[in-house]
């Protein structure tokens, strides 16, 4: 089982570790989430009908409405957080989104995550440190 | 972050909980984005009436309430005043035809929680997905805190003022404190153009800004697209809300530049700093023909409910809504619902422009999002618009099928209960 | 001039009796301007609903009356549609409360009849002089042809848009026609700055901002001030209204810069296009010192009118006049008029700020302007204003005298019925 | 009695003559001029007080308000026209305003007809020709 470590700085603090569900494609809470689900219900979002509920979630960034962080507190409250996130370039929606979701979040990595990290490897985060340690599955 | 004696103070609480908390936020979130200080600003569009998941929201005590939602504390926080000038985005359903959308009593009850709220702490109740077309206005280099996707591109690049999407939590903690991190679209780097995007095709309406602005959201995602138009055309206020929108939707375009039109790109050289292009793409009749395809996802021609003004529809539209169906009739079948702010209501009233969509049998609504969670008409199935940010939106949001095309189509379609619209 | 095949068919009356007289009216106006060709233009600012002179009115048949009055003709024309999108300016009264003014029944009625005629004839009844704060928000270039001396600085300066200042006459014959002849403020080279006004001082309130502009009309007249601001600070739309209402009151500054703030003046020798200024100017403690005392008139503290709101208030300033007058009483002698448009107004209503002012004694008024001839209420000779447009407009047309001061010192003066304002 | 010829251009033709009222500022009717009586009222305007009609106004060009035109009319259906206006400069509010006035009026004279001009002089204006001929009071 290879390993890779990825070093990055911490947007929101803290530890975790889980599974991870990657998509190279931008993400809108409002709009492309069912929060009480916690699901991808974007029309043609690759991970459309998934869940993240529990997993590391690695995408790129935030796109769309402003809505986000209201859909992302949702998601906490409805206890469908993800353990951890992986932003490649953090924005305004991310980044409130990722404070009020309270899940350690890093970003601004050595290499873009979305391409190092598949879905299904095991991936400890710390966030604090700002480093990503991915174990490839299989 | 880098904080000034104001903003220390305001941390430490020496001007009250309130702020504070607000602070506290907000410094999380500056060190989120990775920002350095904060820059001042009087101008927020808050989202504070919008409760996409009205089962979670329980209490029913509005300083209670605001500080689960906005503040993201369970303490009970009182706060005194708003300190910026703000505007309100929209709310969660139409705070005067809340029966007309079925909404339930006791969201409508939540809103008057919340309305009264807005009056104490000098929030103004606005309502719209755009501010700019009742009263909020930006001037060109203006520090702004704006909440909805839409209504930020008209900020950066049509108006040359400042900011990043805000969301409910950071605009609110923004208007509270007057202080908004200093990164994103509030630095100058960061405004230059990365993508330039050859519009081979004429975009000379609202439905060709839409797919022109689809497309670019789609292949530019967060960049900022450069829009270099090979016949020239100044957009007006509803093709640029059409482009806004759209961008925003398949992707986050908060901020681009059109060659010769927008106020920080006379030339080229201008748009791209003097820097060369990341990608030059061009946009000619099979672009345009496949992002008109995505936009479309419905099959059957029988539709329920026609949905326009998203985002809320201006003067312009309302006027040719409005002439459209003069001495016509909505289809048995079909529920028509037209959009727009208060405000501009309150002219569509005095223009007769009210009467003549309700003579017709269709509705004219304002406050809220046309998008709104679980408020389509019961048994709605196939929807038709004008807007590509609803089309984007509502087969996700409603579990919906949707048609896409020109004002003219929406009309006949409602009129027809048949969707007859094509891509010309 | 030289005229394009559509312009010559309706010049030939081809498209109709009313667009034929209108170009007729137009090809006289362009040539006094000594214009060559005519430029398309979908946006046009109206002044259709104020009669100054009421009394010269007779006709009640809509038609005659708009032939004689804005076509300048005896001959009956009758309009179908006016081709432009359009707002319209101020009307001669509130169209709802004109009793608290005082008007006639009469004048109420001309009202009523024009209003049925602007629902005929697609014209928009917004009534304000202040478009952009109501949707009418031109893109940068866009050919505008506005009413409305305050507001054209509004689209020219600070969006960037392109219009002269038109005339009721002018106005209405292009937004028949969709054309505008080409002269003026619709071409580069008359955009350039003329003279450089070195402002020393911070021009940090609307108060400021008035003096600024009110210098400024006074020593530049038809020019195009360039504005260099020694202390930074981009002015919001409150501050800009002010600068606007106050140039074009001394002066006709249609046309400015702000270096670094508005969107043609991103460096001076942009904003002079690379030329050397005809004079330079500058701006200081003597200079503004001399503008206040022209704008105050007055020698009696005892205060009939305060007069507030013009133009028409922005949403800022609607809440600010709001917390000034809560919980607050005007003094008995004292009539309390704000101005704003109708459509603020709604937001007014919704955020409680109509019953504050209304509680405290004082109108909340639409849709016409406060400076309507013979309407201030009967016996008024002080008015006291914080608008220098009002004090430069008042003495000539109600035959008052005036004292101009901050909104604060307006609102103190409605409570205690005495002006105490004073330069700080 | 000396005489004095400006050449410039028509902005609306015709022919007229008569004593000259001359200023140095600019005009704005509406909320300097009563129409009803003929006479400027603005309150610090050198002419306050002085009445247009059945002269010929010799000004600068129009500042202020687009109620311009509209204050135009009313002055010509009052019977207070002046007989012909010699404007420095003209402009949008002055072009439209003397287009409704329905008199003679000539701009971009060879010299500035304010300078040239004084209040009394005895002017004849053919405005289809562009000519101006000035007779000097006194």
């Amino acid at each position: 089982m290879s390993q890779i470590v990825l070093k990055g700085r911490k947007a929101v603090g803290g530890t975790a570790e889980g599974e991870a569900l990657v998509t190279k494609q931008t993400i809108s809470t409002w709009g492309g989430v069912d929060a009480v689900k916690g699901i991808i219900t974007e029309r043609r979002h690759e991970l459309r009908g998934q869940s993240f509920a529990g997993r590391v979630l690695v995408f790129p960034s935030a796109k769309g409405s402003s809505g986000w962080s209201t859909v992302a507190q949702v998601i906490r409250l409805a206890g469908n957080a993800p353990k951890a996130m992986i932003i490649g370039e953090i924005n305004s929606l991310t980044a409130i989104g990722a404070v009020v979701m309270q899940v350690p979040t890093v970003t601004d990595l050595d290499q873009n995550p979305t391409e190092v990290i598949a879905t299904g490897d095991w991936v400890k985060v710390d966030a604090d440190k700002g480093i990503v340690e991915v174990t490839k599955k299989g | 972050m880098k904080l000034t004696r104001d903003e220390q103070d305001m941390l430490e609480g020496k001007e009250g909980r309130a702020k504070q908390r607000a602070m506290e936020l907000l410094v999380q979130y500056g060190e989120a984005l990775g920002a350095e200080r904060f820059v001042d600003t009087n101008n927020v569009h808050l989202l504070i009436g919008f409760y996409p998941y009205p089962q979670m929201v329980t209490p029913r005590d509005s300083d209670e309430l605001i500080s689960k939602f906005l503040l993201d504390t369970d303490e009970r926080i009182v706060v005194d005043r708003v300190k910026s000038f703000n505007t309100t985005h929209i709310w969660a359903i139409d705070l005067e035809r809340w029966q007309v959308m079925e909404a339930s009593e006791s969201l409508h009850e939540l809103m008057e929680v919340i309305k009264k709220y807005c009056i104490r702490t000098g929030v103004s109740i606005t309502a719209t997905c755009t501010p700019y077309q009742i009263g909020n206005v930006p001037t060109k280099g203006e520090h702004c805190a704006w909440t909805e996707s839409s209504a930020v591109p008209f900020c950066n690049a049509v108006l040359g003022a400042r900011t990043n999407t805000e969301a409910a939590h950071s605009a609110f903690a923004i208007a509270l404190t007057g202080k908004v991190p200093l990164s994103g679209f509030h630095i100058d780097e960061n405004r230059l153009g990365t993508h330039l995007i050859d519009v081979e095709l004429d975009v000379n309406d609202v439905l060709e800004w839409y797919l022109l602005g689809y497309f670019a959201g789609e292949v530019c995602q967060l960049a900022v697209p450069v829009y270099q138009l090979k016949h020239a055309i100044t957009p007006n206020i509803s093709m640029l809300k059409a482009l806004n929108a759209a961008g925003a939707s398949s992707g986050g375009v908060m901020m681009y530049h059109i060659i010769g039109v927008t106020p920080e790109a006379p030339t080229l050289e201008a748009a791209f700093g003097g820097k060369k292009p990341k990608e030059v793409l061009s946009y000619g009749p099979a672009e345009r023909r496949q992002t008109y395809e995505n936009l479309n996802s419905a099959t059957d021609e029988r539709v329920d409910l026609v949905n326009m003004g998203c985002p809320h529809y201006s003067l312009e539209q309302l006027r040719d809504v409005a002439r459209l169906l003069e001495d016509k009739k909505v289809h048995e079948n079909v529920d028509l619902w037209i959009w727009t702010a208060h405000q501009l209501k309150a002219i569509a009233d005095r223009n007769g422009y009210t009467d003549i969509i309700a003579k017709a049998g269709g509705h004219l609504l304002t406050d809220t999002c046309p998008l709104n969670t679980n408020l389509f008409p019961k048994g709605t199935k196939i929807v038709a618009t004008d807007s590509a940010k609803h089309a984007h939106y509502a087969p996700a949001i409603g579990g919906v099928d949707v048609w896409f095309g020109t004002m003219e189509e929406c009309i006949d379609c409602a009129i027809t209960g048949k969707w007859r619209g094509e891509l010309k």
